[in-house]
């Protein structure tokens, strides 16, 4: 009896679904860590595509109405894959963007590219996410910049100030690793040596043995790959143990301010690429104007403007090829889109040809572009330089 | 033993449940899923005050046989339920993987007494081993798989070693230690894909099929996760047996004599030794079996999913459903995987509310919701 | 000397058996042995050594120095499973079942160590298994039945909510389920009034006619209680073995009359 | 009467271990409570210091219902035991155990160490040496010691002959009167019938957790029962 | 020696007084209870978040002469320490007591668990707690040199408080009467009750002992590491107990050598062996298991007897 009924109860649930496909909503999928320790990044990056989704609305371009789905990957790369499994199961999904970390693109991407789902990837920059999956799947392109550029860029601009001994350092994260691998060969390229490379436990707080080995090698920078905790705790940690003389760098694993704020005063001159300052892009300061009268409880973060544009090249290919997974995954591939950060297009792996990349020095407890720094103008100087 | 309870009071009962249970999984909104939750918690609390539950269960256990089918059919008819929403038959099915390396767990911690913290690192090494084998090396699941088991049940048996001159304080620091030693390890080689982790493992190929790769019927689509649903729900079958049959034999006899009494236990005869090392070895293979089962499911594999945590929290499942209970082992698994699944909004509170309901649960109900009872014997002509 | 009554062989022997906790001589240089089929008396007040002599012929302690002989091995140094697989069952003072199982489980128990399904066929011919299970329980069913029908009727029941009584004859039934052949019963009667354990001891004089290769050993403070049944008996105190005989020669030992019934 | 049990019980879990007993102890007596193994002495002495809480029934010392209170504040309150099998602090020296015994008097120890010197002089070359090293012997009077050290108004010797040499048992005897004499309150508690009921005034005999006979000295020891099952 | 030695040298020593300070409490837990509390590791980053709140609050107040300065910084880190011994009180009331009779599982179930909504309460409801958190310079920045090695005053504090800290731990137990009824409670629980003692009473004194000790070592690890985050108890709180049992459960000795032995393993491992620094921890856990399977009992453990 009550089998028969709770069938039927189901059988309503189903019936109810289905009803809803019938109206004119077409959903776009957003992924990233919304809880967890990287929840800043990921929130940022919603609201930012939120945002996007909002003013398409807003536009009257569309002659259906946007939604945005938001699911949180919570940096897991087995939510991340439930996640995924979510957004493709909702058939009015045509489009997601998605992740931070590149662990969870990995495990999200085959379910995309099964369902000739389209995915861009506005943060995670793991290499691989293009240069292998972009090139087998179609499915896939990224807009944020990958780890290597970030590498090399950094990389040449040192060699280009002087500097030609380092110590590298990173956590054993696979953003860690993947870090000190293309920072060793970019700085090998450019004719540097690397005097010790060591690598720590995420979470650990205790940098002197690594900090103590590098000593001994007297380096004139110390390299470091990781993210904010570990990277202030080295910061301050050299500092104490005699390494007040070499220059302490990374990328934008550390772009934050939080660095700055927990390493006080040991923060000064650090440098530190990282995604374009975008300040000086036509059309910033509108996008943000936008984004505060939105009143989001959470601020945009540094790749705010990747889900923006994310979310934008979606609705794009949305408008050309009208809202059908497969063709808008393959008008994306093809796309010519004038963007915030500039015009996009994709190559042969999915990646953005757009190359956006700052370099930032840590100077009286604030990340200043290098450009309008006390540094360049000579009135202080990058530390560990003879 | 009496034995004219009627089915009735358990037909009815585990068909409200079980219609429970797919409403809740087929809400999407989160505060219908709250309230939902709330309404479950008041309709369980009114049947246990008007008696309901009690005649229920105990219609249950006076039904076993009947009641086995009607979870069987109710089990197989679930993922029918959702045939367009995968989305749940893929929660589903990562929570069926789990009980399998929970039911190895309720080895150990139920019917052993040893609390181990380290299924999570088992379940890692299952997972990693069959799928180094398939990407490196190209062997078919049906190899890989009891290799990760076997690689598992060895880890276990070592890890048994250093646990048997030692105490229950002990043991649970070793367990600990191990969780974070193998953690530690597979993150830094590099061919276990170090922190990157593993991608692209195959699915499991059955008679030329491809396990998990949709099927279009006509009009109707087959989503690929559903064909594996069914494979994990049979293996799970498969574990069932196998952990009923380890609890209603001599090996489950063992364990509670160990878990009650060492001494006395060895004075009759128990190798406390053997009978630690079997808990640990079998446990272990559960879990091996069921990392094995999440690697290809999910296709990925990084240490993400065998640390610490994935650990305390199999044990969490096992105290809150009822140690050495099989069935309240599945409850408690289904439980914490589906509502935190629901709940992802308050993902930032999931570990804060385990340890709060780990505290009142050993306070206020150690057995767990579904506690363990004796063996039941029935004997001819006594009684 | 002791004088021997019977030839048959002995079961086990003790030989200077010495137990030394910090400053306490638990025990001294005790000398024993038993016959098969016997049953031997162990008497001495509390805390002259008799349960840790039980101890270690059961393997739970080392001695510090001597041998214990059973059945011409040593078996000093060995596991208590690997003692009892060799035929020494005992029972517990304070009467240790597993007191979250049942009547019938803690039985079971008692026969582990005989022949039984191995893993192949738990796993797969698990019908063997039950087959195994439904003959012990019948066993030990039968075994408990001669203590107290009741409790034979009620074997699902938990042990730990039995009476005292109760639980040391479940006690006594799964040791006899191991079928042993050097059983020790630590004070079997404690706890129990006169009647009870007379119809005790009754009840393990006829265990011993059932069973008469087995050799008992009861620990009592009291040695009327096994005045009727014991072949021989031993009088231990303070740790020392002072005289050891049948009953009556015992009874009448000047130095047992004064070190144990108190000098009167 | 000094301690006072109206008909007291106390289970454990779903056993029984005391039923409806009925005790007294007068100041300046001796009195002491038989019974074999298992027949409810120790639960007896447990429950008057309130380590097993009654179900029913009353406990009264020196006028105050105890009944409720904890062990601590029972022996406070002027109750000390000898426990059995002696539990010393084994790795602490036999000083330090004397001076545990301190815990709950707050008087001071010099005088009180030098009463328990006069009746065991041997302990005074032992001084220094972990407790756990002594002999039997040495362990018992230690043990006693420490109870004195409370100046009990009631002491309980529970089993203090326990694993003695005959010989050592006929000393302790004679201190047990000679506490006695000095003024101590004793319950004793022995499984050795004959030698208790030698010192005591009156005693009691436990079986299964009930009191079975009591009376004096001279009635317990004519009592055919309590000779037949007790005196051997 | 060279001086990179010496730098390690140094480190293993101030990470060896944290797992000492931690490990005393697992002992004395022990001694007193026979459990082991796994909440160990959250006391110590709990005192990590009241002083360095405390302490900010106060910087923020303005600026104060040196003598001031000092003394308040010597309360504010008195008071964290008081705290987190009530809420050491506390656990042992609320989740420790009530499984006393129970099996021995159940105790450390309940403190692992302790341990964990202590993390995520400081992670959810301190101000930005799931960030790192910067412990404020409270040391004037000066030090001295010893031969080539330079030591600072926050250093030179940590080594002092260590010092005293050990022997007024040995002075307590040995020779108060309140430190006596803890080391009886630790030999014989029973008799302890028997002899009058307020076992309760003393038992909350241990783990009001314990926690502080736990929050001493969080107060180094604060001034040495100058920042700390919510999850870092967990693990200081498994290597401190690591450390006990290495040493030998219920030793206080044991625990301050097994403690140093843990963080000279880690170090050195980390510090000398190719690609170590990432896996340190397996290293002293390695030393863990070693001494598990061939010394259960610890270094200076004495095995005890089942009573039967």
């Amino acid at each position: 009896m009550k089998k028969k009924l709770s069938l039927l109860v189901m059988a309503g649930f189903l019936t109810a679904s289905s009803a809803a496909m019938a109206a004119d909503v077409v959903k776009i999928g957003f992924m990233g860590p919304m809880t967890g320790a990287n929840a800043a990044q990921g929130m940022g990056a919603k609201n930012a595509f939120d945002l996007a989704i909002k003013l398409a609305n807003k536009s009257g371009e569309y002659p259906y109405t946007l939604e945005t789905v938001a699911l949180d990957d919570a940096s897991d790369p087995a939510t991340g894959a439930n996640a995924a499994t979510k957004l493709v199961s909702d058939k009015e999904v045509v489009a997601a963007t998605g992740h931070w970390n590149s662990p969870v693109a990995r495990a999200t991407i085959p379910i995309f590219h099964e369902n000739n789902t389209a995915l861009i990837v506005w943060g995670a920059i793991g290499v691989d996410l293009t240069d292998k999956y972009g090139k087998m799947y179609p499915e896939i392109t990224r807009v944020c910049p990958k780890l290597d550029a970030e590498n090399i860029y950094l990389a040449d601009f040192l060699n280009e100030k002087g500097y030609k001994t380092f110590s590298v350092i990173h956590d054993n994260s696979a953003y860690g690793v993947d870090c000190q691998t293309y920072m060793d060969s970019s700085l090998k390229n450019f004719g540097a040596e690397v005097l010790s490379t060591d690598a720590i436990n995420v979470g650990e707080k205790d940098m002197m043995p690594v900090l103590t080995k590098a000593v001994a090698t007297h380096p004139q920078a110390v390299y470091y790959g990781g993210v904010v905790t570990e990277a202030a705790l080295l910061k301050l940690q050299m500092n104490k143990i005699g390494l007040k003389n070499s220059l302490f760098c990374g990328i934008s694993g550390i772009a934050d301010e939080k660095f700055n704020e927990v390493a006080g005063k040991s923060a000064e001159g650090t440098v530190i690429v990282k995604p374009g300052d975008s300040s000086k892009v036509a059309g910033w300061d509108a996008f943000v104007a936008a984004y505060d009268a939105e009143n989001y409880s959470e601020p945009m973060g540094a790749y705010g403007k990747y889900s923006y544009d994310a979310a934008n090249i979606i609705l794009a290919a949305l408008k050309q090829v009208g809202p059908d997974r497969a063709k808008v995954a393959e008008a994306i591939r093809n796309i010519k889109y004038q963007g915030l950060l500039g015009e996009y297009t994709f190559d042969e792996t999915g990646q953005t040809t757009l190359l956006d990349m700052t370099i930032m020095v840590s100077q009286d407890g604030q990340w200043v572009n290098w450009e309008d720094s006390l540094y360049k103008s000579g009135e202080r100087k990058l530390i560990g330089l003879k | 033993m009496k034995k004219n309870t009627s089915p009735a009071a358990g037909f009815i009962f585990s068909s409200i449940i079980y219609a429970a249970v797919v409403i809740f999984m087929a809400v999407d909104d989160l505060y219908i899923s709250l309230g939902l939750i709330v309404a479950f918690a008041a309709g369980i609390i009114t049947a246990v005050k008007t008696g309901f539950w009690q005649r229920a269960l105990g219609s249950i256990n006076d039904n076993t046989g009947k009641m086995t089918v009607l979870a069987g059919i109710f089990t197989l008819i679930l993922p029918l339920l959702f045939l367009n929403n995968p989305y749940v038959i893929h929660i589903f099915t990562l929570a069926c993987i789990y009980c399998i390396a929970t039911l190895g767990l309720n080895i150990q911690v139920g019917s052993a007494g040893m609390v181990n913290f380290a299924q999570g690192a088992f379940f890692g090494v299952g997972a990693y081993v069959s799928a180094l084998l398939d990407v490196h090396f190209g062997f078919p699941f049906w190899i890989t798989l009891p290799a990760g088991m076997a690689a598992a049940g060895i880890m276990g048996l070592l890890m048994g070693l250093p646990t048997l001159k030692t105490r229950e304080y002990h043991l649970s620091l070793v367990t600990i230690a191990c969780a974070y030693i193998s953690f530690l390890l597979v993150m830094n080689f590099k061919w276990t894909g170090g922190p990157d982790g593993i991608p692209d493992i195959s699915k499991p190929v059955i008679f030329g099929m491809e396990i998990g790769q949709k099927i279009t019927l006509g009009s109707i689509t087959i989503p690929g996760v559903m064909t594996y649903c069914y494979m994990v729900l049979a293996f799970l079958a498969l574990a069932l047996i196998a952990a009923r049959r380890l609890q209603n034999s001599w090996y489950g006899l063992a364990w509670n004599a160990i878990r009650d009494d060492e001494i006395s236990s060895r004075c009759y005869g128990l190798s406390l030794t053997r009978s630690k090392l079997e808990a640990f070895a079998f446990g272990s293979i559960f879990a091996g079996a069921a990392g094995a089962l999440y690697a290809h499911f999910i296709g990925f594999m990084s240490t993400e999913n065998m640390s610490f945590q994935i650990g305390l929290l199999l044990v969490c499942m096992v105290i809150l459903g009822g140690m050495d209970n099989l069935a309240g082992v599945l409850v408690g698994t289904l439980l914490l995987i589906i509502i935190p699944e629901k709940l992802r909004a308050f993902e930032d509170y999931r570990m804060l509310s385990y340890g709060l309901v780990l505290i009142l649960m050993l306070i206020f109900r150690p057995e767990g919701i579904l506690p363990s009872k004796p063996r039941m014997f029935n004997l001819t002509g006594r009684g | 000397m002791t004088v021997q009554h019977n030839f048959r062989k002995p079961l086990l022997t003790t030989t200077n058996l010495t137990m030394q906790f910090g400053g306490l001589k638990a025990l001294n240089s005790v000398d024993l042995s038993i016959n098969e089929g016997q049953i031997f008396g162990l008497i001495g007040p509390n805390g002259a050594g008799k349960t840790t002599f039980f101890n270690m012929l059961t393997g739970i302690y080392r001695p510090t120095s001597g041998d214990v002989i059973l059945d011409n091995t040593s078996i000093v140094g060995k596991t208590p499973a690997e003692i009892a697989n060799a035929g020494t069952i005992r029972t517990f003072q304070t009467c240790r079942l597993w007191d979250n199982m049942s009547i019938l489980e803690n039985l079971l128990l008692g026969t582990y160590m005989r022949e039984k399904p191995g893993l192949f066929q738990t796993l797969f011919q698990y019908t063997k298994v039950k087959t195994d299970f439904t003959r012990k329980a019948e066993e030990a069913l039968a075994v408990v039945e001669k203590f107290d029908p009741a409790l034979a009727s009620d074997y699902n029941r938990k042990v730990s909510e039995l009476s005292l009584v109760d639980r040391r004859r479940v006690e006594i039934s799964r040791a006899i389920l191991a079928r042993p052949r050097l059983l020790l019963l630590d004070e079997p009667a404690a706890g129990m009034d006169p009647s009870e354990t007379r119809q005790l001891m009754g009840d393990i004089t006829k265990l011993q006619e059932r069973y008469p290769k087995m050799s008992i050993l009861v620990i009592e403070h009291d040695m009327t209680v096994i005045s009727g049944m014991a072949e021989q008996v031993a009088i231990l105190n303070f740790g020392t073995k002072i005289a050891q005989g049948t009953f009556d020669e015992v009874k009448n030992n000047p130095e047992v009359i004064a070190a144990y019934l108190g000098g009167e | 009467m000094l301690l006072q049990l109206n008909s007291v019980s106390t289970s454990y879990g779903k056993i029984k271990m005391l039923d409806k007993v009925c005790l007294s102890v007068d100041t300046g007596e001796v009195v002491c409570l038989l019974g074999s193994n298992g027949a409810g002495k120790s639960t007896t002495i447990k429950t008057i210091l309130g380590m097993v809480k009654s179900n029913n029934g009353q406990i009264l010392f020196d006028g105050q219902d105890i009944g409720k209170m904890k062990t601590y504040e029972v022996i406070r309150k002027g109750i000390s035991v000898a426990p059995e099998g002696r539990r010393l602090f084994p790795r602490m020296t036999v000083e330090q155990n004397l001076e545990i015994g301190l815990a709950a008097n707050q008087e001071d120890s010099a005088e009180l160490k030098d009463r328990v010197y006069q009746l065991f002089p041997v302990l005074k070359d032992r001084v220094n040496q972990a407790a756990g090293t002594l002999s039997g012997g040495e362990q018992a009077m230690v043990a006693i010691s420490r109870a004195l050290m409370q100046k009990p108004k009631l002491l309980i010797l529970d089993e203090p002959s326990f694993g003695l040499a005959p010989l050592l048992v006929e000393a302790f005897y004679n201190t047990i009167i000679e506490i006695s004499r000095q003024g101590t309150t004793i319950l004793l508690s022995e499984q050795n019938a004959g030698k208790a009921l030698e010192v005591s005034d009156r005693g009691y005999v436990l079986q299964k957790g009930a009191i079975y006979a009591s009376g004096t000295k001279q009635e317990l020891m004519e009592n055919d029962l309590v000779r037949k099952c007790y005196l051997g | 020696m060279s001086l990179v030695f010496l730098l390690h040298l140094k480190n293993s020593i101030m990470l060896g007084a944290q797992y000492s300070l931690i490990a005393i409490g697992f002992t004395l837990f022990f001694g007193a209870l026979n459990v082991v509390v796994f909440c160990q590791g959250a006391f110590y980053i709990l005192a990590s978040f009241i002083a360095a709140g405390l302490l900010s609050l106060f910087m923020g107040a303005g600026s104060f002469g040196p003598v001031v300065f000092g003394c308040i910084v010597f309360a504010i880190f008195f008071l964290a320490m008081c705290l987190t011994g009530c809420v050491g009180m506390l656990v042992e009331r609320s989740t420790i007591r009530p499984f006393r009779s129970a099996p021995l599982v159940m105790p450390i179930l309940s403190t692992i668990a302790v341990g964990i909504v202590v993390e995520q309460l400081l992670k959810l409801f301190y101000p930005q707690g799931s960030n790192p958190q910067v412990f404020p310079e409270v040391f004037p920045d000066a030090g001295m040199m010893l031969g080539s090695l330079y030591v600072s005053a926050g250093e030179l504090v940590i080594l002092g408080t260590t010092i005293i800290t050990f022997t007024g731990i040995y002075l307590f137990l040995s020779k108060t009467r309140l430190g006596s009824h803890i080391v009886a409670i630790s030999q014989d629980f029973e008799a302890a009750h028997l002899m009058g003692i307020n076992v309760d009473r003393a038992i909350y004194t241990t783990f009001f002992i314990g926690a502080s000790l736990a929050a001493i070592a969080g107060f180094m690890n604060g001034i040495y590491y100058t920042v700390f985050r919510y999850d870092m108890g967990a693990m200081a709180g498994i290597k401190g107990f690591s450390a006990s049992v290495v040493g030998g459960l219920g030793s206080v000795y044991g625990a301050v050598i097994g403690g140093f032995l843990m963080a000279f393993t880690e170090t050195f491992a980390a510090a000398y062996i190719p690609g170590g620094s990432a896996i340190r921890d397996v290293f002293s856990f390695g030393i863990l298991l070693l001494f598990l399977i061939l010394r259960p009992s610890g270094i200076i453990g004495q095995n005890s007897l089942e009573k039967v």
